[in-house]
């Protein structure tokens, strides 16, 4: 009973409403899952919560990591990506004027251990960590593909192109668990075929924790180990895909009958 | 080695059938207003001298160039201003800047170049010292110093108005509020019940006014420049402040009256090197202000007299010189005695700063009423 | 590592052949005291305009009170060498007025950073006026007369150092991990905050180092200019640094170097016309605004190395 | 012909976004534009609405030169958009948004009617009518979208990509009320990721690959084709 | 507490006048987010041209008001065609130093033309002075008063009630959008400049009127206290601008009558750091907060 993440009874309201109604739900190590639910069910909020974008109303978030132990909730959003806790955003948020590698680079900032100091004077060092990071961001954009556009500024990529890069710019922060807010969304299938593959990829090669929203089915279904369907804030399911697809409630909620 | 360059220069040489003398002015700026008032005066100076042959540099007769340059009410751009006079334009003197600052910022530049520069209206008290209190050789003014003129206004508060009680009401954006008030309180002997301050620009003084309406006042100091006094008048009148306001030359203009309000204009005295009386009994000044008026359509203030003079002082400089190398026009103006000025017969002291006789102005409806010397 | 050494070399290369170049300008007299002036103007600007688009251009933090901190400075060494008038005493005057600013820059941001936009312009012009308005109503500082009769311990070389010592400081941080961070923050807090970045931190790292250049700059303008009083570090000289910073291109230090030197140029070469100057000054700086609206270089970076890459890239072809 | 847009070029800067694309559009038909990320089909459909200038080209809107006129004539001419990612007023309440779709109808009646003909198609803005547009879901903030076009009852309708972001519950609703609008009258004219769904209502399909056309049939033509099957429907 | 009241109405008077402006402020900044430095000098504008066709022309006051507020319109919309409107979708800093240039332009157009003097504003209104107990207000306080309140009701029925109002927030909010629903962008971006710029256009008159003393730099200060008030209240908003407006008054009132006078600009600001710390979109701004 040693979940990497374990959420209990998590509230957020919005003045009258509440976007999250007592949650609770588990990570395990290495594990792919999918949170779905209909429009406005709560599902980004309930990410902005556990990564600290916004303040929980209550209830508890536990990460018992590689490093021990810590409470999430009531960290600043900074402290808890540094404890291994990663995202993309459902409007993706690049630093659109600066280059795709300075995209990855920013990422890997808070672990850098460059000084003021070596910088400021130019010291060797300074060299040094500079020529390790580059070349760590290089061989992450490598895998994406990416390696090519280093230079590009982010706002000049297309927008699937936009997408993949803001999974290797979290990737970058070496996650422990990797949250990904509709990461197809505006892609075709073929594109969200590749993305699958490549989200496979990657969750096998770094050893993460993938949390991941999306309306698309094709994709939850052909990753998801397990699925949390959410609607109106509450969990109105767990289980696997196949227990999903057939549970009433969540065709009545939000797959539709047809198909 | 480390040696580095450093620019060196010993005084410009007046050549040619022509004096320049530099002006080095506020025209543009928070201070523009003086500046222009001021420019009025040095053009009108110029011009005259110039219609008259020009000045007599031993024996021959040399017409005024003058190169006016705005020095934006700025530090920074006075001192390039002064480089740019003396390096560049090679003046012989200069007439400016209005203000200390700007004044103080030319300092550096005009004494490397060894040109004397005469401002009409610094009135910081230590504008024309160095830090070890010598004087600066290159720096002469036509005004009076703050120490004089609060001091008489004190001597005048106790002596003629019989005031005990009085609220100090000073502007603290430039030197001149602050050191009028700073002399005035030295030298008051009753009770300073209140002082308080403002800013150039502020409209409304009606908070200030009103608390010292409930604190028991024979009058009011108001140290400052007519923009911002006559609006206090008017607002202290309508507030129904009917005490004696007295203030410095700043007021000194046909303006506060006009932005006073006639009716609120009395019992308001000031004080002043350029007082009607002496006006009179003073042909230059009449002359002066007769040409003024021609030649703007309005009444002269005291900006442009003081300008006016400060040219003249340099004319007379050249003169007895029989010079008009810059290095000389220095020493003329330290020799400066008995001259005849607008602003009264002045004599240079060894501070470089103008002796005259300070009188107080009284007005009555907006008009001059009276007037009084202070000894 | 050695391409990098090369390229250190090549820059102190240009700074001591440009110090040099001057000196004998200014001893063989094409360079005289008025010209001497401007270009200690322009680089005591160049300092403040580095330091103000470090937060302005990089930080994205919108300050609109950089006069306040250059005023510290500029009062720390009038205070200071009235009575140390050593150069001795005129650097640690320095010191002290980069100490100083750093503590009100620290009070001031704590605070105020964590606005927005306009907001934190508002907040930060306040508290540029409050430090301006206290040395007013001081008497160590003079009141509203200010203090003059400074010992000139700064004349251009100590300027011409300063300005080579702080550009370097202010871009080797930009170009650090540091800068990074910083730059993120301009370019997305959220997303920032998410990649482990303590915003707050960052900003206040930009904002107190940019302040800390600033007061260098004041002490400079003090010493070299001689004379200073409240009224020099108004609302309108922080906006003059602004301009400078827009002008330029926010984002650019090449920029700001550009727009300073083109507005010193043209605020000298404007005293010619007398009343006019502020007039066409300001249509001056509409039309460029207009014409060339993300500044006169935008965000591009003069750089040695991309140069180096052509001639090599260049000269393979050419084999 | 209702809309006829030939030869159409559109630049961003120095980029060469549209490159020369014509199709057409009868009176009535539901027409779909698909293509890959970046294929221009956003930029075709600002430049039909008059948000951008194209470099060259022209767009023929009954028998009219519409493509050197400003947005705000070309939707009192009877064209109206629904942006992609929706762009709905926040900060006003739904009703108001609603209001502003009719901005250019002085018939306070026909206003009225729209409304009713609105809340009728999409019961949940009604319920929620003063409620501020920023605080709706995806869903909810994509039917206002669509509401507010219809208020100023278009002849021509331009959807971008309308079942973006959409629960696959919401995504069947969406697509039932096109066919809807459609069958009431107005032409529509479709940009879809989603290309099965959007080419299964549509009459006919363009298919775009960087600014080109490279591709048309009917709707069933399009879907039954290998290549397309293979690149956009996931097949 | 006649001396209370008596700073009361001070106080309002001048919040009044504060108020005045920023409500101009406030309007073109809620479209174009904008900080309209020229704000000011559009207001010196309306004040200089009061004085010319009241001397020369003989205009009595609701003619000089009215014409002078059309005056003000015209600058407005003048100046946005020009210095604002080809830097629409330039970064907003930009705009702001156009902003810079322009005002610089009309102060020191103005100067050029006219010389830096102060001049007296003529008197075509007599003042009267009521004394209530004691505590004296002038006619002209109470126009200014009246007039300050009347506007800020009017404005905010504007905004809210018509349709141009909508238009407006809705061109704020999404400009490309609202063209898409038929909005006449610069049409709609002219009218709030006219209107704000008529506001400072009136004030023109009034503070000439009221404090009789006019110069070519005379937007400069109240120009940067009116966009203070407006960031007080909440910037955009037109409540806010009002009380904002007032509360600086009063502030600078308040501290002046306890003796703070050297430092009342300085406590007016701090006061408003403290509020923007608490309220962190001044006091009637929405804090819109963007959604992640
Ligand atoms: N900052 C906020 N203030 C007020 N309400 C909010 C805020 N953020 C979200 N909400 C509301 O909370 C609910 C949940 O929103 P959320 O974005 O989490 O939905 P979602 O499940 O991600 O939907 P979608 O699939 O459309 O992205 C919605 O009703 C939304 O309007
Ligand atoms: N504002 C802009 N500036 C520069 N280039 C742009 C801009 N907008 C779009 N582009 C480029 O123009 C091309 C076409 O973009 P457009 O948005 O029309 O594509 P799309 O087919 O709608 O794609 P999507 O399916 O992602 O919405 C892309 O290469 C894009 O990067
Ligand atoms: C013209 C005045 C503003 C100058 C003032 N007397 C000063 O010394 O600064
Ligand atoms: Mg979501
Ligand atoms: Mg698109």
């Amino acid at each position: 009973m040693t979940s990497l993440l374990q959420v209990d009874n998590l509230v957020k309201n919005f003045g009258g409403l509440t976007a999250v109604s007592n949650v609770s739900m588990h990570l395990d190590n290495n594990e792919l899952v999918a949170l779905i639910g209909p429009n406005g069910a709560g599902k980004t909020t309930l990410f902005n919560l556990l990564t600290g974008v916004i303040p929980v109303s209550s209830g508890s978030i536990v990460l018992k990591g590689d490093d021990g132990t810590f409470a999430l909730n009531g960290k600043p959003a900074y402290r808890i990506a540094k404890l291994g806790l990663s995202r993309t955003f459902q409007n993706i948020r690049l630093f659109k004027n600066l280059s795709v590698l300075d995209n990855v680079l920013i990422a890997m900032t808070s672990r850098s251990k460059e000084g003021f100091i070596a910088s400021i004077f130019r010291l060797p060092s300074y060299y040094k960590t500079e020529k390790q990071l580059v070349e760590e961001a290089t061989k992450l954009l490598t895998i994406f593909e990416l390696e090519d556009d280093m230079d590009v500024l982010a706002k000049n990529l297309p927008y699937g192109t936009q997408r993949r890069l803001e999974i290797v710019r979290a990737l970058a922060t070496k996650p422990q668990i990797l949250f990904l807010d509709e990461p197809a969304a505006g892609m075709n299938p073929e594109e969200t075929a590749n993305l699958t593959q490549l989200i496979l990829k990657v969750q096998h090669r770094f050893h993460i924790t993938v949390l991941l929203i999306e309306h698309d089915m094709s994709l939850v279904m052909n990753l998801a180990e397990r699925i949390y369907v959410l609607d109106h804030g509450s969990l109105l399911a767990e289980g696997t895909p196949d227990e999903i697809k057939a549970n009433h409630k969540v065709i009545k909620a939000y797959l539709g009958e047809g198909e | 080695g480390c040696s580095t360059a450093k620019t060196q220069t010993k005084g410009n040489t007046q050549t040619g059938n022509t004096v320049k003398i530099g002006v080095n002015m506020e025209l543009s700026g928070a201070a523009a207003g003086y500046g222009n008032s001021q420019k009025q005066g040095i053009q009108l100076a110029a011009q005259q001298i110039n219609k008259n042959g020009g000045i007599n540099v031993n024996g021959k007769k040399k017409k005024i160039k003058l190169i006016i340059r705005d020095n934006k009410t700025s530090t920074t751009t006075s001192a390039s201003v002064a480089a740019q006079l003396t390096n560049n334009d090679k003046v012989s003197a200069i007439v400016g800047p209005a203000t200390t600052n700007a004044g103080t910022a030319e300092i550096p530049n005009i004494t490397k170049a060894a040109v004397p520069s005469v401002s009409p209206s610094a009135t910081d008290p230590n504008y024309t010292k160095q830090k070890n209190g010598k004087v600066q050789p290159y720096v002469f003014r036509a005004c009076y110093q703050n120490n004089f003129q609060g001091g008489t206004a004190a001597k005048f508060m106790t002596n003629n108005l019989k005031a005990k009680r009085v609220a100090v009401y000073a502007d603290n954006s430039s030197d001149y509020g602050t050191g009028l008030a700073k002399a005035f309180k030295k030298s008051f002997k009753g009770t300073i019940v209140d002082s308080q301050y403002f800013s150039e620009g502020d409209k409304d003084f009606n908070a200030v006014l009103t608390s010292f309406k409930s604190k028991k006042i024979d009058a009011i100091y108001v140290p400052g420049y007519y923009t911002e006094v006559g609006l206090i008048v008017k607002q202290a009148r309508q507030n129904g402040i009917n005490v004696p306001i007295v203030g410095s030359d700043g007021m000194a203009d046909p303006k506060l009256a006009q932005i006073a309000g006639d009716k609120n204009a009395s019992k308001v005295y000031y004080t002043t090197p350029f007082s009607d009386d002496v006006a009179k009994s003073n042909p230059t000044a009449v002359k002066f202000m007769n040409e003024y008026k021609a030649k703007y359509h309005a009444d002269a203030p005291t900006f442009s007299a003081l300008a006016y003079d400060s040219v003249y002082m340099i004319k007379s400089a050249i003169e007895s010189e029989k010079s008009a190398d810059s290095v000389k026009i220095a020493q003329g103006l330290a020799k400066i005695k008995n001259f005849d000025g607008v602003t009264g017969k002045i004599t240079i002291n060894k501070n470089h700063d103008p002796e005259k006789p300070i009188a107080i102005e009284q007005l009555t409806n907006g008009k001059v009423s009276n007037s009084f010397n202070i000894k | 590592m050695k391409t990098n050494f090369k390229y250190n070399i090549i820059w102190f290369i240009i700074m001591v052949a440009g110090f040099y170049l001057m000196n004998t300008l200014i001893l063989v007299g094409v360079i005289n005291t008025f010209i001497e002036n401007m270009l200690v103007t322009i680089g005591i600007n160049i300092i403040l305009a580095t330091g103000l688009n470090l937060i302005i251009g990089f930080a994205g933090q919108f300050s609109l009170g950089h006069a306040g901190f250059m005023a510290i400075g500029a009062y720390a060494t009038a205070i200071i060498t009235q009575t140390a008038t050593t150069p001795v005493g005129f650097y640690l005057s320095v010191f002290a007025g980069i100490v100083v600013s750093i503590i009100a820059a620290l009070i001031v941001g704590i605070p105020t950073l964590r606005l927005r936009g306009d907001y934190l312009a508002i907040a930060t012009m306040g508290a540029a006026e409050i430090i301006r308005i206290i040395i007013n109503n001081m008497k160590i500082t003079g009141g509203a007369a200010g203090i003059f009769n400074i010992p000139q311990l700064a004349s251009w070389p100590t300027v011409y150092i300063m300005v080579c010592v702080t550009t370097i400081i202010i871009v080797n941080f930009i170009h650090s991990r540091g800068g990074r961070a910083v730059t993120s923050v301009r370019e997305d807090e959220i997303a920032a905050e998410a990649m482990g970045i303590n915003i707050f931190k960052w900003k206040l790292a930009a904002f107190v180092l940019g302040a800390a250049t600033a007061a260098v700059a004041g002490s400079l303008h003090a010493s070299f200019l001689q004379t200073i009083s409240p009224n020099d570090f108004g609302i309108m000289e922080s906006i003059s640094i602004l301009i400078i910073v827009v002008l330029g291109g926010v984002g650019s230090i090449t920029g700001t170097f550009v727009a300073a030197i083109v507005l010193g140029v043209l605020d000298t070469v404007l005293q010619d016309f007398g009343a006019l100057r502020m007039v066409i000054y300001a249509v001056a700086l509409v039309l460029i605004m207009i014409f060339k609206p993300s500044g006169i270089l935008g965000t591009w970076e003069f750089s040695i190395k991309r140069i180096f890459n052509r001639f090599k890239r260049k000269e393979r072809v050419e084999q | 012909m209702m809309l006829q847009v030939e030869k159409l070029v559109v630049n961003y800067g120095v980029i060469n976004a549209v490159k020369g694309v014509s199709f057409n559009i009868n009176q009535g038909e539901i027409v779909s534009l698909i293509g890959a990320n970046g294929a221009g089909k956003t930029t075709i459909l600002k430049t039909i609405s008059g948000l951008l200038k194209p470099k060259s080209g022209k767009i023929v809107y009954e028998n009219q030169e519409i493509q050197r006129q400003k947005a705000p004539k070309v939707v009192a001419e009877g064209i109206s958009q629904v942006p992609e990612g929706r762009h709905i007023f926040p900060g006003l309440s739904v009703m108001e948004n609603l209001q502003m779709g009719a901005f250019l109808i002085k018939d306070r009646q026909k206003v009225k009617q729209s409304f009713d003909e609105v809340f009728e198609r999409f019961p949940i803005l009604k319920q929620r009518k003063n409620q501020d547009a920023a605080t709706l879901s995806g869903g909810e903030q994509q039917m206002l979208a669509m509401g507010r076009a219809l208020m100023a009852r278009p002849k021509l309708i331009l959807l971008d990509e309308p079942s973006m972001g959409l629960a696959p519950i919401f995504i069947n609703e969406i697509f039932d009320i096109i066919k809807e609008i459609n069958n009431h009258g107005t032409t529509v004219l479709l940009i879809e990721q989603n290309a099965k769904k959007a080419l299964s209502i549509s009459d006919r399909g363009y298919v775009l690959s960087t600014g080109n056309v490279q591709l048309t049939g009917s709707g069933e033509e399009l879907l039954a084709n290998e290549e397309v099957q293979k690149a956009y429907l996931g097949g | 507490m006649q001396t209370v009241f008596q700073q009361i109405i001070n106080g309002l008077s001048l919040g009044s006048i504060y108020a005045l402006l920023a409500l101009g402020y406030t309007m073109v900044y809620g479209i174009i987010k904008l900080i309209n430095f020229a704000h000011g000098d559009i207001y010196m504008l309306g004040a200089f041209w009061g004085y010319y066709v009241i001397n020369v022309w003989h205009f009595n006051f609701i003619s000089a008001l009215l014409s002078a507020m059309l005056v003000g319109a015209a600058s407005g919309v003048i100046i946005e065609y020009f210095a604002y409107r080809p830097l629409r979708h330039s970064p907003r800093i930009t705009a702001l130093i156009t902003a810079i240039g322009v005002s610089f332009f009309l102060e020191n157009g103005m100067s050029y033309l006219f010389s830096s003097n102060t001049r007296d504003f003529p008197q075509i209104i007599k003042q009267v002075n009521y004394n209530l107990g004691g505590v004296l207000i002038s006619n002209i306080q109470i126009l200014i008063l009246v007039t300050a309140c009347i506007l800020m009701v009017l404005l905010q029925l504007i905004i809210k009630k018509t349709k141009m109002g909508r238009a407006m927030r809705a061109v704020s909010v999404d400009p490309d959008a609202a063209e898409l629903v038929g909005i006449n962008i610069n049409w709609t971006i002219s009218f709030t400049f006219a209107l704000g710029s008529a506001l400072a256009g009136a004030a023109g008159v009034l503070i000439g009127l009221y404090y009789n003393s006019i110069d070519p730099l005379m937007g400069m200060t109240p120009g940067i206290k009116a966009f203070v008030a407006a960031v007080l209240g909440g910037i955009g908003s037109v409540p806010g601008a009002s009380v904002g407006g007032f509360l600086i008054g009063i502030l600078e009132t308040f501290f002046q009558s306890i003796g703070l006078s050297a430092y009342k600009d300085a406590v007016v600001y701090f006061v408003l750091i403290v509020i923007l710390l608490i309220m962190p979109a001044g006091i009637f701004g929405k804090n819109t907060k963007e959604k992640v």
